[in-house]
């Protein structure tokens, strides 16, 4: 259901994967980034976030998105993101975050390639 | 034959091929406007991704008329037009408006550190680049945005899944 | 402040808490119907089954419109109302209207084989059983179906998931 | 999505199960009865419908579900539904779907209770 939202958070030894269901508005979106945080505070520097069970996302999430990957630069960390639907992936790549941050078809490859 | 209800609904001039929508700008709403256009564009067949394209499309829509417009009526009004070839959204706000000029300066974000990969001011980009044409038409009464997408798009046949 | 564009649509007494939809009578539109109260269910934290039965209540009544009214317009306007506690639907068309003694007779369909299994007359059996309260006004101006769901309807905990 | 519609068929030697995805109105219901006559017509007496994908159903759909029941009723045949979720379960049960066919959680189930 679209706006049933979740997060759910696998930490590894060298990385850690944040993987998101529902609409990734502001809400989800904020939800992510203080995941993301605390994972950040923890020492981990190499993030995954799966958006496979994200079917919508609106802009403002995207931003917060763009925060995420800016706190990682701090840490000369990396974000590869996974799952993303062709639409999702096209606006990633018009508002220029292919190139500061991976984008992979799947968890593996996202892992693969820090 | 029963004018008295015609008048309190909306006027008999509607065609077999318009869906009328009246969202309040309260959360996740937009999704109601997108998973809309998202089963008229269906059963236009539409392909997946065309669907997925006009669904993120009508919730950038929405969420300007809910961040900017400062409606006072705190509607916004969505019009789809389903033609043999295309389906048209049409996206009213009866709030202040903009122009090119006078567009909101970032607010209080974080700010970018890329240039290029700005955090905010995509909206109408995201809107143009999803759609095949894009008309907004926008004064002190309120904005509408028109937007519409063709089922057979060129460049976008190689695209498809 | 803009009475012109104001008249074109909807009046302004419409509140935060309300979703207008107007669909054509064709092919799937009850489904647009279906996935907006699904939305709106869904935004108002009703649990997954609750929104199924509301969804499945909201085809029928406007599969009942579409099959049953015979509204010249060819249009059916639903209105959501939410509430704290429950989520009413109005189903409106401009049809002939039926009342309890003018049914229709079952069409050419198959005759039933286990009359307790009859296949036809079950669309307001079904809202009947999914809603919690149920309102019919029919007259020969049209019919309005209006389903409340309540959030909190006791006998249903025990089903939930 | 929901108004994209599909019959799968996997007929076995003793049994055959069709399988539906999306919105079981008219059209969905009238080719599963195509589908489900031709199969009674191979001599098919043992039939599964698997509505998992199928999230939505009208009541002329499910009409179609009945007739199917009546014609195999005719040849001592017996249909068992699977994958319906609560509501539809419900709906069954009310529309005495369930004195003249079975009604189970899956596949597996549905076939072994023939
Ligand atoms: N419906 C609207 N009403 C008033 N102003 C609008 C509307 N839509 C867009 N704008 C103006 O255009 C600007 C750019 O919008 P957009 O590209 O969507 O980016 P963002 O919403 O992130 O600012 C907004 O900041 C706002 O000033
Ligand atoms: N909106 C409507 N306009 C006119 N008649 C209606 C309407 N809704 C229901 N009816 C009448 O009530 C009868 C029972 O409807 P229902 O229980 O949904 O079963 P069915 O649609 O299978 O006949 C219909 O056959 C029709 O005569």
């Amino acid at each position: 259901m679209a706006n049933k939202f979740d997060i759910q958070i696998r930490a590894e030894k060298q990385y850690a994967i944040l993987e998101t269901a529902g609409y990734l508005n502001d809400a989800l979106g904020e939800r992510l980034s203080k995941e993301a945080q605390e994972l950040i505070e923890k020492g981990y520097t190499q993030l995954v976030i799966n958006l496979d069970k994200t079917a919508l996302i609106n802009s403002i999430g995207i931003s917060i998105l763009i925060e995420i990957i800016e706190a990682l630069e701090q840490r000369d960390g990396t974000l590869n993101f996974c799952g993303l639907s062709a639409t999702q992936e096209r606006t990633f790549r018009m508002m220029a975050i292919a190139k500061y941050a991976g984008i992979f078809p799947d968890e593996k490859s996202a892992i693969a390639n820090f | 034959m029963n004018r008295k209800k015609e008048a309190e609904k909306v006027s008999n001039t509607i065609s077999n091929d318009l869906v009328l929508l009246t969202i309040p700008m309260r959360r996740d709403m937009e999704l109601a406007a997108a998973q809309l256009a998202s089963v008229i564009a269906e059963s236009m067949s539409f392909y997946e991704q065309q669907v997925e394209e006009i669904q993120m499309a009508t919730i950038e829509a929405c969420i300007n008329a809910f961040e900017h417009s400062k409606s006072p009526d705190q509607q916004v009004f969505t019009k789809f037009i389903m033609r043999s070839d295309e389906l048209e959204i049409k996206i009213t706000d009866q709030g202040v408006g903009f122009s090119h000029d006078n567009r909101a300066q970032q607010r209080n974000n974080k700010p970018d550190i890329h240039p290029e990969m700005r955090k905010r001011g995509w909206g109408l980009e995201i809107i143009h680049a999803l759609m095949d044409s894009v008309n907004i038409s926008s004064n002190n009464n309120g904005t509408t945005i028109s937007m519409v997408k063709c089922k057979n798009e060129t460049d976008q046949e190689d695209g498809q899944e």
